[in-house]
This record gives structure tokens, C-alpha cells and sequence, in this order.
């Protein structure tokens, strides 16, 4: 249901998603460029963008020294001067070095210049665990980019939403943080082939309409929502399952909504559990949704400790489908 | 911290042009006079760091450029802003926060930026518009469009590592980005020897970028030196660094008054009397055209009362209306 | 009530605080020291730290360069083997260039090293808007690191818990981050004088007691609930302030216990409000105490915008005792 | 890239030390040998680094060493942790994420510290480790000890600005921090050429602070240079920088096989038959000592047989207990 009357589709995989998202802007406005560490020839370590070089060559797609402040930093600067850079940081952890490009920069320039200067910059970045990549590769740092202004973020989590969300980034005027699940790469589904298939930033999808609980998940949790929505659903009770799509702007209305149709909600997000997304997300509903809310609004993240390297211990720290369906049964048979 | 030497040839300018930098460098001086009176007079809010004493590095520079050419400014950002082309009306309604100012008064004098005239900004980051600056320069080059870049700093941004990684890639990729790195030999209260190891120049030189190192209290030297980095970074050449050393007559800061723990009243005499760019410049006008202290005089008197004007009118311009608060966080 | 059996006070400034903590600890522990720009003959630009220098010599008082990773990195190295260090940054809004070395170094080298090596490092830092410094030197922004679990994060609100907080950040093995307000440094109040005044970090403090209203508030907004208080109480509406103190570890019991004897919370905060620290604190206090709420909880934080220079905008952002009296009555009489 | 030639003394070290030397060189080459195979048979969660053809760097320095001098290492860390005195079984058991492991398995490959032994730790943020190392040698000098602190990096960390900031400090304050760049060429897939400008040296030489570059595979230079280095540097005459080239044999990661689109094979074979550091001391070992191919053989023969036992020992080791998930969050 996320994606209504947008023309053939395609089935490919979320890595493909984005790298076509990529190829159709870069061909279509000659001001996107890509910068960051082995983008070109190697395509990032994650391969998403293979074969883009070869098209448009090492003046757009570009290959640089391990300096992610300074690269991030000439990607504002760019920006600003009429360029519509997308800046590959290679795994979201490496979000601590480009802080203050980021948010005393980027996110600010347009406010401080009283609106007339402009930051059109996509910076895309990665978020997830398990994939025993240890405490300084596994991070999931969407939080602390939500909590500024003059940011938006977008979490894809489908093939779909990873082409439209790309794609509605770099044609923004604003800088934009996209963070792809490492571990979604490979995942297939439809994607809309059309070259205009731009998702508005700010606006949830319903990935499953239910009833009996609301599951607000993010990126990488939307799947394991999904899934337990079917362990559910064969215990008889409808799960609905909304995905934000953007943390920032955040489509409280709908969330709320959905809330209140339910009457319970369990946010789930892989950022740590302690001032994550998940507790903006969580606070909005119970709030908005307060009068009609039957039990308390639950939160599922990742655990708050880095994340261990013992694949036993990493795994632990993640929210599972088995505890989804667990914190609904109780919630909704407490 | 001794220039090498240097001659500057005879007349780096025509005669007009020469008076419109000298015109450039008092607007400067004449600004800031109006600036500190109103912080002192607490008609100002915040606070504000002068750039009186360095205006000859500002206008030396930035009179090679045109409003395509960008630059970016630093938290001492006022001769920038004016060197760069910005009117004094818009100047210092932003320095008070009304909505009449660059940034309609929500940047004030740290953020202060003319997108009309290349100005991308004061920044408030020690360092922190390098990226900028060279991103600006990469823009140029991957448009082809002959348009230089000039990354104002001072000598205490040599400090941040951005400085080092965005030099390596403007090397790499020969941006045309000109580093200007203004050594008043003060990091707000530390003298820079304290903090900085090794020699300046040898940090770009490391990257094999070109270097100069001159006296930024002669515009001429300045001047002459620009010329030749930024035709070369406009033929494609590559960027350079140009060391100027220079001298902050004030305060770190508009409130930095008791200073002597760090600096000497007999320095900041010697500087002053001895190597103000302005009496310099005049000095060399004088004697190499057919100019008069008078014709200074009245240039002078001229911007004093266009200072005079610009006060009064930012002065009794509104503040932004309260619901702008929440507009321009987003485009 | 804030500090109970302590002994003798003196009445001091916040900055007096900070600065007898300071020397105190630097006195008692040789491997103590302090590292920051221009810390020594300056004393910092807001002069908190004026005299230690002249006590301690400029190798226990470093100025160093303008190198805010840097020197951070240096203190965690010096942290790990044998050395206590307090470094200072100079403006909270400079955490964008530490953020590596606070959060991928300094947080997760306990846990990544399975427990053997150790952090026991004091960051000093400042946060808080309204002193016309526009968008680069007015943010709160306690929310990123009071997210990483590694990290302790306290905001003390009166001169007591800037002396109390900041000898036990010195005194612990784990690295502490500490703000204090810009605006607070010139308050006064009364503080214990014994050497051993060190409050536990973990601990919320009820600042005032009352029966109609729990104002949950952080640094400088304590004063501003606390002024609200005296304004509600004319109106017969005892309010009580209760201040965390440690936004990490966060005191959740008792902040859940005021929620449920109140039955109406508002969490006052001056970071930004989306993915504040005001949502992590009112998610839990809607979750713990949620059958006990008479009332949504409610958020009053610094609004989502980049801090404007313009004194009528600026102070528009931040939220004032008037906007707690309005909320706190709209809670009670809807 | 050329290294400036250098004489090495006939015999740097005595035939004891010498024989460790080999011996230490060796036990990385094994470890990683069989590190290789864990992964590739699957027996190893996540991914590796390797650093074998790289041994004479790590080797050369860390003989200097005691359990007190500091090293931090990098993703690249096998060869750092063995050399600065880790033992086999606790290290397979960490690359396997057992209890037993130095990190109680909770660091991995990545993050393998081993505090006794003065290894605070490899570091998965390229040159993450810098201020570490450098707040060490700031340790070793406030309690002047004596001691000396270690940052070994690729030349990829060249590109982070952290390592500029903190050379700056270490030549102020004279720390004895030694900087040992490890040139091995490539920066993950790309040759460090492209996105390194200038010279490698110049980037030191900056702040004033001692240079040295030697070849990387010839353990008796980079020993005989390091001994100088260290010396100095345990005076209190500051830190130094040591550029040594080398190369690594295996792809980026354990995972990097189909590599010819950013290196040939070519240049790997060549390496790999005329510069093996192993066997480059081994024909020095075997002509200035009396020492034969078989007593080196039966000291190859006397680790395989650890190896294998700690391979054995750390698969049948257990994972940590499900409840240290949060433990030492914090101490
Ligand atoms: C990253 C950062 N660190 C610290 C500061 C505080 N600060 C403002 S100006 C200044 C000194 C700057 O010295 P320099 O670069 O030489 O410029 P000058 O003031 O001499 O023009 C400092 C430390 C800052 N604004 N940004
Ligand atoms: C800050 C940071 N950026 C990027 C990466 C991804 N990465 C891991 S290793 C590597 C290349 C490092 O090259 P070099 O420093 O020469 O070390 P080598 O792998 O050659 O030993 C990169 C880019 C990282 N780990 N950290
Ligand atoms: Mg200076
Ligand atoms: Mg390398």
C-alpha cells in the first residue's frame, strides 16, 4: 500500500533501488555529484554504487581521502554555490566526525542568512547491527540529526521508499540525511520505474493496516514489525504498522491517528534506547493520542550498551519480532 | 614572523583604483569606530570581535575579485564583509539585529553574509568555513567558470584539523581556493607561539600547495601577491596560501579591556604608530600620485557621514516580526 | 532540601563553585589536571576558572591550541593510563567536532576492552541561549550524548551541585560530561564547604515540593520552574520542581513517583525539542506513571529553530516561567 | 616513495634478540594464517583485516618496547597485539568472540586491546587512535617515567585531521609519542597517490617534529631507526615520525579476493618473492649468525603447534554469558 498509482514497477533490490535513484539524478541535473571514500571504481565497500563511475565518470563520482569532515565540508560548501552534492559517509558511526559540518553548517546557513543562502546537500549513511561489525561499525545515530533544526532525515526501509526518499533529497533544497539498513542491501520488492517517483518528505506510509496495536517502526525495525504482525495476526489480533518514512519532519498526525484507532502503540527503532528516536516518537503519541490511549505507549530499541562483537551478545541487543509480539501481547492482555 | 622581503613594484594601480582601496580600508576603520560606540553604548546586543588594524589584508585581496568570486569570513568578519562590496545600511542593521540587515538580523555580526556580493559568511567556528571555502572553489572548477574562492582565517585555525584535510583535497583536485591565514599573533588570549609548532607555511607546503608569506599592514605587498595566486588558481592552477602577518588593535572581543596579562600597551603602541595600513597607504598615495591629505580627507568625511546615516537608520529599523522566528529553518 | 547533613555552606557564585571544585580536586589528586583554550592566565573567557593557574602552574592548567578534537583525544589517552583530566570546551555548540572521540572513543573503550581498560575523564562544558550569541553559541545540546550509553551527563542548576556534580564527575571511572549554564555562572546560593562534598550522579533532587503539578526541569530551566512555582502558588497551585540532575544515568523512579503523586507532568528543557532530552523524560514518566496521569505530559522546550540573533526572536525560543504558569494551569483546568 | 638509502649496522641486535625477532615476526604470519582460515571456514563471525606482509614493522618497533611503553593500533591490528607481547589464545578467542578472549569477546578483531601488555587497543576509526596515543605520551611525561607511547596508522589516516591537531600538541609539549605510519599504499581500494598530496613527510616536518623513512620490510632498519627515535623521545626530547613503506598481502579485508580492478597481481607477486620481510631476515639471520635453516624451521614448527592449540582451545571456548550483555557499560 505505500506506493499507489505510481506506474510499473520493477522488482529489484533495495542496493539497486538507490544506485538507480542515483544514475537518474545524476542524469538528469548536472549540479548532483557524488563524493565520499572508494565511491568510484569500487563502488563502496557495500558495492551499492557500482557501475555509476563508468557512466559519469570520475569528475561526478568521486573518490576521496579518508576525511569525512573535510569532504562533508566541501559538499556544503558546493552546495551553497549552486551544486547538488550527495556525500557518502561509509557507515553512520563515522557521523561524530562531520558533526559540526553537519549541524553548525549545513543545517544552520540557511537560517543564519536569513534565508538566502541555500544547503541542497544529500548526505547518504548507513544504520544497523548484527552484522558483527562491533561497537564503532554497528551504530544507528539518526537521533541526534533529528534533534536539529534545519536537518531532515529519511529512513527508507523498503527497495521503494529507497529510490523515492534518494530521490526526494537531492532535489531538496535542504540538506538531507538518508540512512540505509547495511543489512537491507539485498532485501527485493517493487520499485515504481518512473524517473519523477519522488516520495514527500515528512509523510508515514502504513505498511499494514490493523486494528488491535500500533507498531511505529523504523528503517530496519519495519521488517521485524511486519514479521511479527504475522505472528500476530495468526493469534488473531491486527497489528497496524506505520512507518515515519522521515524522522524529521515527523508525521505526527498520522502516527497519533493510528493511536488512537488502536488504542495501543509500541515504537520500535534500532538507535539506542535512552533519547532515541524512539522516545520523541513515544512522547508525540502520548501526548497526542493521551485520551484514548488503553495502556501505556512501549518502546523497543537497541539496548543501551555499545554494541558487543560476541555474535550471542550482539543479537541480544537488537529488537526481534519475539519481542514485538510479546510486548503487544501484554500490552494488549496485561 | 619576519616577511621575507619583498618590492613591490612602484604602482600596483591606476590612481582610481588605488583611492577606491583606500576608500575600502577607512570604510572598514569608520565602521568599526560606529560598532564599538554602539556596543559601549549598549545599544548593541551581544558581542563583537574588530577588525580594525587588518583592513589591509581585506582589501588588498578582495579587490581583485569580482561579486562571482566568493569568500568566506571568520568570527572577526566586519572588513570582510565591507572589502567584499556589502553597504553599510544592511551592515549594521544586521550588527543590531533588525530585520533591515543582511540576514534580516538573525545571523548578527558572527553571521553576517552578503550572497549578492559572494560573501558566504562569517562563521563563528574557529575554522569551521574551510570546507566552505573549498566546496565553493570546487563548484567553480566543475563549472569552468574561472571564479575564485578566498578562505579567510586566522592563525589560530591552523588548530582544526579541517583546515588539513580540505588543503589536501583543494591540492588534489588544483581548486581555485586562496587559504588567507591572518596571523594577529593572538588566539583570543594566548600569543599563537604557544600553540603553534613548527612554521605556517610548511603546513600547506606539506601538500605541496604555493605559498607566500607578506607584511598585511602593506596593501601593496598584499596586493601585488594576491594577483599572482589567484590568476593562477583562475587559469586552473591550484590554490595557494597567503600568510599575512597583521595585528588586531582591540580586544579579542569589544569586551576584552583589561588585556595587558596577555598583550603589552607598548605592542599594541608600536603597532599602531608604526604599522597602521592606513597611514601607510596614505603615506605611499601621497607621494606616488597626485593625491592630497585633503582628497583623503574628504573621502573620509564622505563615509563618516554615510556611517552616520546608516546608524541612524539601522538604529530606528525594526526588529523581524516575531513570526519570523520559525521561518528559514527550512527552505 | 537539595542537600541534606552537609555540613557548613558558604554563599558563593555557580562560578565559584566550579572553581573550588576544581581546585579541590586538583589539590587532593596529582593526577588531576585541566586542559582547554585559554584556560590558564585567562581563566576561560567567562573567567570560571581565574587563579587556578596561578595555584597549579601551566602544567596542571593547559592552554592549548584551537584543537577541540584534539586535546579531547589527548584526555582520553591520558584517561586510560593514570590521569585524571578535565577539559574544558569552551561552548557547548564545539561538542560537533569531539563527538568521535567522546563517543566512539571515551564511551566504548570500558566495554570494547571487556571491562579492562578505564575512562575517567571530566568534560566541562556550557549550555543555554539568551545571551545574544546567536546560532553557533547558544545550543543545549545534552540530548546527543546523554543518548550513548558509556557516558554520564549531568546539568547542575545551583552553585551546590556545580561544586557536588563536578567532583563526582572528577572522582568517577567512567568519562562525565558536564554543562553548565552560560547564564547561571554569576548566581549565587549556598555551598557545603567540606572537601567531600560529592553527590552521587544518578540521583534527582527535588528542588520544591508540591501536591498539584510535577515540573520536571533540567540546568537552566530549574530557575525558570521555580519561578513559575512562586507565581503558581499565588493562584493556589502548589507546583513541585523536580531536577534530575543527570540526564544520564536518569533518575527515573523518582521523577515516575512525583509524576504519579501529582498526576500532571511538564518536562521543561532548554535543548531543542525534537529528540530532546524532554522526550526521553517524558516518555518515561508517560509510560511509568501512565495510570496514574490526570493529564497528557507536556514539553516545553527550546523551540526547533536555529537560535536567532534578532533579542525579540531569541527570546522567543526558550521557554519562560510565564509559559510553564500557562501550561501548568491549561493541565489542571483544561 | 623511494626511501632514502641507509647503512645498516652489521649486527643490531644479538643472536637472542634476533632469534625473537624472527620469532615474533613469525607468530603474526601464523596467527593470521590461521585467522584466514577461521573466516573462511566460517568459524569467524564478522571480518578481518591482515597484516601479514607487514610484520617488520611492528616487530622492528615494539622489541624497543617494555610492558609499560604504550602502543594503540588500528583495524589492521593482528601484527601490533602479537608484536607488543599478546599471547595466541586469548587472542584467537577474541577474533572468535569467547569470554576467554582479551575483551571477554566483546571488542572482536577490531577492537583487541590487551591492557597488561600495554596494547590500549586497535581502533576501527581510521586514525581514531591518535589522540589516544598521544594522551599517553602526555601520561608518560606528567609522570616523567620515562615511558613512550606508540601510534601505529596507515598512511590513510593521513587524510583525518585529528592526526594534524594532535602532532601540533605532541612537538609543543615535547611529548614521547612516536608516530609510525605504516605506507602500504592503499587507502581500502584506492592507491594512496590519488587522494595524497604533497609529501608524507612534509606533514610532520610542519610542526618541526623529527622524520625518519625507512624501508618497511627490512626489519634492521626499522629497528636501528626506531631505537634512535625511542631514545630521544624516553630523554624528553619529543616525538618523532617514522614513515615506513610496506605492503600488505591479502585484499582490504578477509572478504577483498577479486582485487585486480584496483591492484595487480603483478605488483602483489613482486612484493611478495623480492620483499618478504621474513625471508629477507631470514637470509641476514642465516649469514651473520650461526643460525640454520632448520633452527628457524623447528621455531616455525614450535608456534604452528600453539597455533593450533589456541585455535583449538578458543573454538571450544564459550561465548560470554548472555548477562554480560551489559556489563562494563560502566565501571
Ligand atoms: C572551534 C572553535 N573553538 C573555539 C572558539 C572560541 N574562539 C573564538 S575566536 C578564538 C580565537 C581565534 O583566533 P584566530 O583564529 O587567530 O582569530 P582572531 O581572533 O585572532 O582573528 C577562539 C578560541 C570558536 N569560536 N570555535
Ligand atoms: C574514519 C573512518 N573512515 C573510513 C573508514 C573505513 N575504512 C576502514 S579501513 C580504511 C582504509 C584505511 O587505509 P589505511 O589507513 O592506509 O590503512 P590500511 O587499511 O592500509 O592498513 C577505510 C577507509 C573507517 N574505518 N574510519
Ligand atoms: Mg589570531
Ligand atoms: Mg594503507
Amino acid at each position: 500500500m505505500s506506493t499507489p498509482n505510481v506506474g510499473t514497477t520493477e522488482t529489484m533490490t533495495f542496493a539497486k533501488a538507490v544506485n538507480t535513484a542515483l544514475a537518474e539524478e545524476l542524469r538528469r541535473d548536472p549540479t548532483v555529484f557524488i563524493m565520499g571514500e572508494d565511491v568510484a571504481e569500487a563502488g563502496t565497500p557495500f558495492k551499492v554504487l557500482s557501475g555509476l563511475v563508468d557512466e559519469f565518470g570520475t569528475e561526478r563520482v568521486i573518490d576521496t581521502p579518508i576525511s569525512e569532515a573535510g569532504f562533508t565540508g566541501v559538499g556544503v560548501g558546493a552546495a551553497m554555490t549552486g551544486m547538488r552534492p550527495v556525500v557518502d559517509i561509509m557507515f553512520g558511526d563515522f557521523l561524530t566526525l562531520i558533526m559540526d559540518q553537519v549541524v553548525n553548517q549545513a543545517a544552520k546557513i540557511h537560517y543564519m542568512s536569513g534565508g538566502k543562502l541555500h544547503v541542497p546537500l544529500t548526505i547518504r549513511t548507513t544504520l544497523g547491527a548484527t552484522r558483527r561489525s562491533a561497537a564503532q561499525h554497528s551504530q544507528s545515530l539518526h537521533a541526534w540529526v533529528s534533534h536539529i533544526p534545519g536537518l531532515k532525515v529519511a529512513l527508507p526501509s523498503t527497495p521503494a521508499d529507497a529510490k523515492g526518499l534518494m530521490k526526494a533529497a537531492i532535489r531538496d533544497d535542504n540538506p538531507v540525511i538518508i540512512f540505509e539498513d547495511k543489512l537491507s542491501f539485498q532485501e527485493k520488492g517493487e520499485v515504481p520505474t518512473s524517473e519523477d517517483f519522488v516520495l514527500p518528505l515528512g509523510v508515514a506510509d502504513i505498511k499494514r493496516e490493523g486494528r488491535d496495536v500500533t507498531l511505529i517502526a523504523t528503517s530496519s525495525m519495519v521488517q521485524v514489525a511486519l514479521e511479527a504482525a504475522k505472528t500476530l495476526a495468526s493469534d488473531g489480533i491486527e497489528a497496524e504498522v506505520v512507518d515515519p518514512r522521515t524522522t524529521s519532519p515527523l508525521d505526527d498526525a498520522t502516527l497519533i491517528e493510528s493511536a488512537k484507532k488502536t488504542g495501543r502503540c509500541i515504537v520500535i527503532d534500532e538507535g539506542h534506547r535512552r533519547y532515541g528516536a524512539s522516545a520523541e516518537i513515544a512522547a508525540v503519541v502520548s501526548d497526542g493520542a493521551f485520551w484514548w490511549l488503553d495502556a501505556p505507549v512501549r518502546r523497543l530499541a537497541a539496548m543501551d550498551v555499545p554494541i558487543p562483537f560476541a555474535p550471542n551478545l550482539e543479537d541480544l541487543t537488537v529488537p526481534t519480532p519475539a519481542d514485538v509480539v510479546s510486548e503487544a501481547v501484554t500490552l494488549i492482555n496485561p | 614572523m619576519t616577511p621575507p622581503k619583498t618590492t613591490t613594484p612602484k604602482k600596483p594601480w591606476t590612481r582610481a583604483a588605488a583611492l577606491r582601496a583606500y576608500e575600502q580600508m577607512m570604510r572598514i576603520r569608520v565602521f568599526e569606530e560606529h560598532a564599538n560606540d554602539l556596543y559601549l553604548s549598549a545599544k548593541m546586543p551581544g558581542l563583537t570581535h574588530m577588525y580594525t588594524g587588518q583592513e589591509a589584508v581585506a582589501v588588498g585581496i578582495c579587490e581583485h575579485l569580482t561579486a562571482d568570486d566568493t569568500i568566506t569570513s571568520t568570527h572577526r568578519g566586519h572588513g570582510h564583509c565591507v572589502a567584499k562590496g556589502a553597504a553599510y545600511p544592511e551592515m549594521f542593521a544586521e550588527l543590531l539585529g533588525r530585520e533591515a540587515g543582511y540576514c534580516r538580523g538573525k545571523g548578527g555580526s558572527m553571521h553576517i553574509a552578503d550572497q549578492e556580493n559572494g560573501n558566504l559568511g562569517a562563521n563563528a567556528i574557529v575554522g569551521g568555513s574551510a570546507g566552505i571555502a573549498t566546496g565553493s572553489g570546487f563548484s567553480a572548477k566543475a563549472r569552468g567558470n574561472g571564479d575564485v574562492s578566498v578562505c579567510f582565517f586566522g592563525e589560530g585555525a591552523l588548530g582544526q584539523g579541517l583546515l588539513f584535510e580540505v588543503m589536501n583535497m583543494a591540492q588534489l583536485w588544483k581548486l581555485p581556493v586562496i587559504y588567507v591565514c591572518e596571523n594577529n599573533m593572538y588566539n583570543e588570549y594566548t600569543h599563537y607561539s604557544e600553540v603553534t609548532a613548527g612554521e605556517i607555511l610548511g603546513r600547506p607546503q606539506a601538500f605541496g600547495m604555493r605559498t607566500a608569506h607578506v607584511n598585511g599592514q602593506d596593501i601593496n605587498e598584499v596586493h601585488t601577491t594576491a594577483k599572482d595566486l589567484i590568476d593562477r588558481a583562475r587559469k586552473g592552477e591550484g590554490p595557494a596560501f597567503m600568510l599575512c602577518d597583521t595585528y588586531r588593535y582591540h580586544g579579542h572581543h569589544v569586551g576584552d579591556i583589561a588585556r595587558d596579562y596577555y598583550r603589552s600597551k607598548d605592542e599594541e603602541e608600536e603597532w599602531k604608530s608604526t604599522r597602521d595600513p592606513i597611514n601607510l597607504f596614505t603615506a605611499w598615495l601621497t607621494s606616488n600620485f597626485k593625491i592630497t591629505e585633503d582628497d583623503l580627507a574628504s573621502i573620509e568625511a564622505q563615509i563618516r557621514s554615510e556611517a552616520e546615516q546608516a546608524v541612524d537608520f539601522a538604529l530606528n529599523a525594526p526588529y523581524p516580526d516575531d513570526s519570523e522566528v520559525d521561518q528559514h529553518v527550512y527552505a
